[in-house]
């Protein structure tokens, strides 16, 4: 196992355990929980796709731009990763919101609680 | 193995660990922090990964904001379900 | 908790999802050189777009168009969060987070430290085209700052009106920034409707540090405003 | 031009100018969110025009002055253009349907609606697959804040239940996007095209970002959370929901399916077709009405997927397919959400409260209309492209399950119609100007989509068919009083008679006399009716128009055109009946489904070519023939309702108005009578399985015949009488055209015009009787001779035609009909046939008996004749009756001469007006003679021992014969015929009904047994997703390995 593969499998399991929490923890707020846990497991797959071994970070304040190209990483995931922690946060909150309002609603935070509509 | 390798495995371990907690402790307020502990062992594993920006922003966001955002839904809850 | 079907379907569709998971894991080679997209940022991006950040040049001018439907994304998840809470104010009772007890000295350290976390916050997203770190990095430290003052009760002095002038006035800088880039420059977003500066100094890069900073400014506001709405007291809106 | 980036700066610039308003001026904040979209519809729509005029070409946006895919693009074409402007102009619409729910609100919600629309064009625009995300995650959460506006409480349930499986979703895509990412080198959708799959574990990364997008289309079975949302949102949000964010997602899957290669596409095909049969079939069971919209959003986003998948390949052809099919629903069902928002009550039945707004009515009438695929509008086109295509590849089972899905599709959204034009509403409308003017808009759009998707498919624009336009002329004329309306309905039949006569056959000419002609003489009882008659022109001048079609057309889509708006027409004309609201709905089931047969077959006989002859039919490979001849013959066979498809005709020909009943009896069954004649001219015998099949049709004619007179004798309602006796009259006309020689036909031909002769007088004449007594049930009457003496006069002579005797017409037909069984060797069935004849005497007796013999009821003895104009078409009927029996030549010399070429040979002899065949001699005029002779003596005889008759009264129990009135069933003419119902009872058994019972009963259990499937628990709908995404996972695994 090396760097790259390790993070892999980190981000993989990490998702995993994360939907397992999702989907089996009835408490609202564990659910929202679980997913933060999924969504950091993504990010950590996302940078660990974009790695190349043994490469340095693409800033170039070190590295003289000509060897750019064969002494930097690919900067493309890290952007994509940027995003998507930001959204995650985006969706968190939001769903924290409406786990607030649920519960204000009904005073309790059972997600099996809010299956009036149905069928 | 070398050193990186190692510190790897060690992070893994170590989110793999915050995340079963969370998972399985009943106390939810464990759980938001095991859940910004899994970030914040990430972060450092972008740094690994040679994305120090990601690492920042994970950091930042990840473990430091959404953990506050989870803190401060659940006082109100606690407040309000108190009553 | 005993062990349910209702806890065994997803642990057996998880394993099965898992299975995907490994395949794709199994399946993977690290790339040994940089393939078509990224060779192109490493190699064309000084001389586009002046920025030694490769990261923050591609997440402010060559993929812009994905970073303002992010900053967007934080706008949107604000206003609504906003008006879910707006209309389930919190009964009365003590205002805070009830996790820290907002002493004196809480207090004068807020005082004292706001400014200078303030500051720290500006520098990362200046230098966001030089160094690791930028808007959203920058945003979040300008937030922090923010969430001090919460816990220790003074949040008074940061209005919801403000962050949200703030926050729209940023973000309409930002658009008519991109709108400018594609009168003046190459396309929406180019940052070259500034000079391009010399390599490696704070005014390079174009409009990038001035983007990242109304991203760091927008975020932060944005941030801010989703913390106190989740936060919020029956006096605040 | 300008930029179409400026689409998404206006959206996002708004909303951000939104934040500097002050909070109280909402107001204000609105205008801007009005004018921002306003702008942004401009913008789509201008560039819509002009690359639809070929003004300018199609362009890619760069940004960041890179080339794609060092940086994001955007492309705008003509299909982006298009779906970007549905999307904007829905958003305008639907903001100013919001607007009071969005002022209360504050401008933050109008900030979120207004980058939720930005979103959606950005989804519909952008070429890079992270940027899609972006724009996923956008959508997601503004609706998940629009979800906020309802004011029903349940919806945070639902808005959670989204925010979880988007979060399932969201990561499903971000793992695909990397991983594509990372075989391709680009995140340009066209890269992935260009790139061959270097990478093994790039087909699963597609899997996954396919799966994922394809998820956001809510597919079946994993939608549980999206139908939540359908229910408890507002009205508003869910027309955006459903039409415009389903348009722009399907918009984005397409990008990506036409990316990832054929390879995928069966894929989209078999998601979609499950997604489009299983929301169709669920959909029976709701009664909910939003709900119901939901099931209805997910089958056809379903059912336009399924064509993503299967016209992959089609190039601009799949455009226009699902192009059609999109634009239509998003159209019609934000139409509908925006109508649901002015009905205060959730109920379907509730939908009534419509009716105080007629011209509501017409617009939901409009938006079902475009969702079930009826002409002329574009999901019509779609349909049969759809079809013949899969027809072109062989694709049976799958067209059949299309064909069963659009069905059960078509049966639930009229049966909703019926309720809404039947039922009684418990709350009245929740009337709104500025609502209905949004709804109004929909609807026009409507129109003029269909007006610009005619032209652009190849066939006839429908649209502009005159006799189509013609029946549109009566939506705004429907304010004229009900006389005018009918002075114009008859004058324009008439005209259209008259201009288009020129250069038909015989055949084609007798079939339109009756239905263009016979149908003005029939709506001269029409003048009978007061005031202004609201919506009964519209719908019978559509009949009429598709008759006058029908007839005329050459080509199979002309044909199947022309049949499915009288079938539309006829279907509205029998909902107007008191108590018509079931019939009318097995009646639009049946009929739907014998045109899908129609559809069906004639996509088979054309084998890919998608203009057809009609001619041609004769030239279908031999293979395929016999199964295109089942086809047609079932699709013919439903309309002249033949027993076992006959369950429909009953009810509808009985419910109807006194006017209707005899137009869809005497002439509607016609169009499958003149089908049949088609078929079996162009194709034949054919044989399938070595049973030839004119044979099964002599059979079933022959059966038909025997059994519905049979039935006809056991009624006791006068006008189910008639219509069991249809039954049977178009039993004879099958026979006879099966038999497939010169007299059969002669004989269909002769009961085709007797049939809707004597067929509409009576209609007419129990009508009138109606009228006057209130009443149907033949026990309730009696008597009526000296009340309603011209009525028993058309009823006398119009059972004498029928009946067969010398010397009106039906003696013609009975002679003809003779001299053809003798040609035949099918012994049994002739003999069955042969014995339909007395029986059929037995219920005809019965009815002549029943109402005018006897006494008279007490309650009835003041009742007055039937009202002057219902009278006069059965009068000119008498008149013609009369006629057409001493001079039978006058129409059918010619229509023998033109069968005499088909067949080539010439069995009857006309000398002078003498008939001869090798069987026997008819001379009308001689017969007629006699039968004079013999009824002037027996007259005489009758008054002259008339003076002998003693005068009883009627309560002499002695002389009567009869108790008084009560209890009615000691009456006589109560179960008239128990002897013989004793002996034939058995078949009255209600075999095909308890069948037709059966399979609804199976399809409603199904559905109400599957539709608890959604829990509604958001957990459980997270691990349904996941449950598909494998399975799907493991079938396509399966299928490719």
């Amino acid at each position: 196992m090396n760097l790259v593969q390790i993070s892999l499998a980190t981000g993989f399991l990490l998702i995993l355990l994360g939907l397992y929490g999702a989907l089996t923890n009835r408490d609202i707020l564990r659910m929202i929980v679980s997913f933060t846990i999924a969504d950091t497991g993504v990010n950590v797959v996302l940078v660990a796709v974009g790695y190349l071994p043994g490469r340095e970070a693409p800033i170039l304040d070190t590295i003289p731009v000509a060897e750019a190209a064969s002494r930097i990483t690919d900067p493309v995931p890290q952007a994509l990763v940027l995003t998507a922690i930001v959204i995650g946060l985006g969706v968190t909150a939001l769903m924290l919101a409406y786990a607030y309002r649920l519960f204000r609603a009904r005073g309790s935070l059972d997600i099996s609680e809010f299956t009036e509509l149905k069928w | 193995m070398t050193l990186l390798t190692f510190m790897a495995a060690l992070l893994a371990v170590a989110s793999l660990g915050a995340a079963v907690i969370a998972l399985v402790t009943r106390s939810t307020v464990v759980a938001v922090l095991s859940a910004g502990l899994v970030s914040l062992f990430a972060s450092v594993m972008f740094l690994l990964l040679a994305a120090p920006d990601v690492a920042m922003t994970e950091a930042a966001i990840g473990s430091g904001l959404t953990t506050f955002l989870f803190f401060f839904v659940l006082g109100r809850i606690r407040r309000e379900g108190t009553k | 908790m005993n062990f349910t079907t209702r806890k065994a379907i997803p642990l057996v569709l998880l394993l099965l999802l898992g299975s995907v998971f490994y395949a794709l894991f199994a399946g993977y080679t690290p790339d040994e050189t940089l393939n078509r997209s990224a060779s192109y940022y490493a190699s064309q991006t000084v001389q586009d777009t002046g920025a030694q950040n490769v990261v923050t040049a591609i997440i402010v001018t060559y993929r812009g168009l994905d970073t303002l439907g992010e900053v967007t994304v934080l706008f949107l998840t604000a206003a609504i969060v906003g008006l879910v809470l707006a209309h389930s104010k919190a009964p009365k009772g003590r205002s805070g987070s009830g996790f820290l007890p907002s002493g004196e000295l809480l207090t004068t350290g807020t005082r004292m430290l706001v400014p200078v976390i303030l500051l720290f916050g500006a520098y990362v997203f200046l230098n966001g085209h030089l160094t690791p770190g930028g808007g959203f990095q920058g945003g979040a430290i300008v937030a922090s700052a923010m969430l001090l003052m919460l816990l220790s009760d003074s949040a008074e002095r940061f209005s919801h009106r403000l962050i949200s002038r703030i926050e729209s006035s940023a973000g309409l800088t930002y658009v008519i920034l991109g709108l400018l880039g594609m009168l003046f420059a190459g396309g929406f977003l180019d940052n070259r409707i500034l000079p391009l500066g010399s390599f490696g100094s704070i005014l390079s890069a174009g409009a990038i540090p001035l983007i990242y900073a109304l991203i760091g400014l927008k975020v932060g506001a944005e941030f801010s405003s989703i913390l106190t709405s989740l936060e919020a007291t029956e006096d605040s809106q | 031009m300008v930029s179409p980036l400026l689409i998404l700066v206006a959206g996002l610039g708004a909303a951000f100018l939104l934040g500097l308003l002050r909070d109280t001026s909402e107001r204000v904040a609105f205008y801007v969110t009005v004018a921002a979209l306003g702008f942004m519809s401009f913008v789509a729509l201008s560039w819509t025009v002009s690359l639809a005029l070929g003004q300018v070409q199609p362009v890619d946006i760069y940004t960041a002055d890179a080339r794609p895919p060092f940086a994001i693009n955007l492309r705008m074409g003509l299909p982006e253009a298009t779906l970007a402007s549905v999307v904007a102009l829905i958003g305008l619409l639907s903001a100013v349907f919001m607007r009071r729910d969005l002022m209360r609100l504050g401008r933050q919600s109008m900030a979120v609606l207004l980058v939720l629309i930005m979103a959606l064009s950005g989804l519909i625009m952008t070429r890079d697959l992270f940027n899609l995300f972006v724009f996923i995650e956008l959508i997601v959460i503004a609706s998940a804040g629009l979800v906020l506006l309802s004011q029903d409480t349940r919806a945070l349930g639902a808005g959670f239940k989204y925010l979880i499986v988007s979060q399932v979703i969201s990561i499903l895509l971000l793992i695909g996007v990397i991983f594509t990412y990372h075989a391709n080198g680009s995140l340009n959708i066209d890269d992935i095209a260009a790139t061959p799959m270097g990478f093994t574990g790039a087909s699963l990364a597609m899997f996954l970002v396919l799966i994922a997008l394809v998820l956001e289309l809510k597919p079946f079975p994993a939608n549980g959370w999206a139908l939540d949302i359908y229910e408890s949102a507002h009205p508003g949000f869910s027309a955006l929901f459903s039409a415009a964010s389903g348009t722009a997602t399907l918009f984005a899957v397409l990008k990506l399916f036409e990316a990832s290669g054929p390879d995928w596409a069966p894929l989209a095909t078999g998601i979609g077709l499950v997604t489009f049969v299983g929301a169709n079939v669920l959909a029976l069971a709701q009664d909910h009405g939003r709900r119901l919209l939901g099931y209805s959003s997910v089958g056809q986003i379903g059912l336009v997927l399924m064509v993503v998948g299967y016209g992959a390949d089609w190039g601009v052809g799949l455009y226009y397919v699902a192009g059609g099919l999109l634009i239509s629903h998003a159209i019609a069902k934000a139409g509908l959400f925006w109508l649901s928002g002015m009905v205060k009550a959730r109920q379907l039945t509730d939908w009534a409260a419509l009716r105080q707004n007629p011209v509501l009515v017409v617009a939901f009438a409009t938006f079902i209309a475009m969702l079930s695929g009826l002409p002329p509008f574009p999901a019509f086109y779609a349909k049969w492209t759809l079809v013949h295509a899969m027809a072109e590849y062989a694709d049976y089972p799958l067209m059949a399950i299309f064909l069963i899905a659009a069905l059960i599709e078509a049966a639930v959204l009229f049966r909703w119609f019926g309720m809404a034009i039947k039922r009684e509403a418990t709350l009245p409308l929740a009337y709104n100007l500025s609502h209905e003017t949004v709804v109004l808009i929909a609807m026009t759009a409507g129109w003029v989509l269909s007006f610009v998707w005619g032209p652009l498919s190849g066939f006839d624009n429908l649209v502009t068919v005159v006799p189509f336009l013609f029946a549109l002329l009566f939506l705004p004329l429907d304010i004229l009083p009900a006389r005018i309306k009918n002075v114009i309905a008859i004058a324009g039949l008439v005209v259209w008679y008259v201009t288009s006569t020129g250069g038909l056959d015989p055949l084609r000419m007798i079939f339109l006399t009756i239905m263009v002609l016979g149908g003005a003489l029939l709506l001269l009882a029409s003048f009978h009716a007061k005031g202004r008659r609201m919506g009964f022109y519209t719908p019978a001048m559509l009949m009429f128009a598709g008759m006058a079609l029908l007839v005329t057309s050459t080509t199979s889509f002309q044909f199947f055109a022309a049949w499915e708006f009288l079938t539309v027409g006829s279907y509205f004309l029998i909902l107007r009946g008191a108590n018509s609201e079931p019939h009318a709905l097995s009646y639009i089931t049946f009929s739907l489904g014998g045109a899908f047969a129609l559809l069906a077959g004639f996509a088979i006989a054309a084998e890919g070519h998608y203009t057809f002859y009609l001619e041609d039919l004769s030239e279908v490979a031999p293979e395929l023939a016999p199964y295109v001849f089942v086809l047609l013959a079932a699709g013919f066979l439903t309309k002249t309702a033949t027993m076992g498809l006959h369950i429909w005709l009953p009810g509808a020909h009985a419910e109807a108005e006194t006017d209707v009943s005899p137009m869809v009896s005497g002439i509607l069954l016609k169009a499958g009578l003149f089908g049949l004649f088609v078929l079996v001219m162009e194709m034949g015998r054919q044989e399938l399985y070595g049973v030839d099949l004119t044979v099964v049709l002599v059979w079933l004619g022959a059966i038909s015949a025997f059994i519905g007179a049979v039935l006809a004798a056991f009624q006791e309602d006068a006008k189910r009488l008639l219509a069991y006796s249809s039954i049977s009259q178009m039993g004879y006309a099958l026979f006879g055209l099966a038999l497939m020689n010169h007299l059969g036909w002669l004989l269909a031909m002769m009961f085709a015009i007797n049939h809707f002769v004597y067929k509409s007088m009576l209609f007419l004449a129990v009508g009138g009787v109606k009228e006057r007594t209130h009443t149907k049930l033949m026990y309730k009457m009696g008597g009526l001779i000296t009340l309603m003496p011209y009525s028993f006069v058309s009823v006398l002579v119009g059972i004498i035609a029928m009946s067969g005797v010398p010397p009106l017409s039906g003696f013609g037909g009975r002679w003809i009909f003779y001299n053809a069984i003798m040609t035949t060797d099918l012994r049994l069935p002739m003999i069955l046939i042969f014995m339909a004849g007395p029986v059929g005497f037995l219920y005809l007796f019965r009815l002549i008996h029943t109402i005018f013999l006897g006494q008279p009821k007490d309650e009835l003895r003041k009742v007055k004749e039937a009202p002057f104009w219902i009278l006069l078409p059965q009068m000119i009927f008498v008149a013609f009756l009369i006629a057409f029996a001493a001079l039978p030549g006058m129409i059918l010399q010619r229509v023998d001469g033109y069968i005499g070429t088909l067949f080539g040979d010439r069995p009857l002899v006309w000398t002078g007006r003498i008939i001869d065949s090798q069987y026997g001699t008819w001379n009308p005029v001689a017969i007629w003679g006699v039968i004079i002779a013999v009824f002037v003596t027996v007259l005489l005889l009758l008054v002259w021992m008339n003076h002998n008759a003693q005068r009883v009264k009627q309560f002499n129990i002695v002389f009567s014969a009869e108790r008084p009135f009560k209890p009615q069933t000691t009456h006589f003419a109560w179960n008239f015929f128990a002897p013989y119902r004793k002996a034939m009872g058995f078949l009255e058994m209600p075999v095909s009904t308890s069948f037709w019972t059966g399979v609804s009963n199976a399809l409603h259990g199904t559905a109400e047994f599957a539709r608890k499937f959604y829990t509604g628990n958001g957990q459980t709908y997270a691990v349904q997703l996941l449950l598909f995404v494998i399975a799907v996972y493991l079938i396509s695994m399966g299928a490719s390995s």
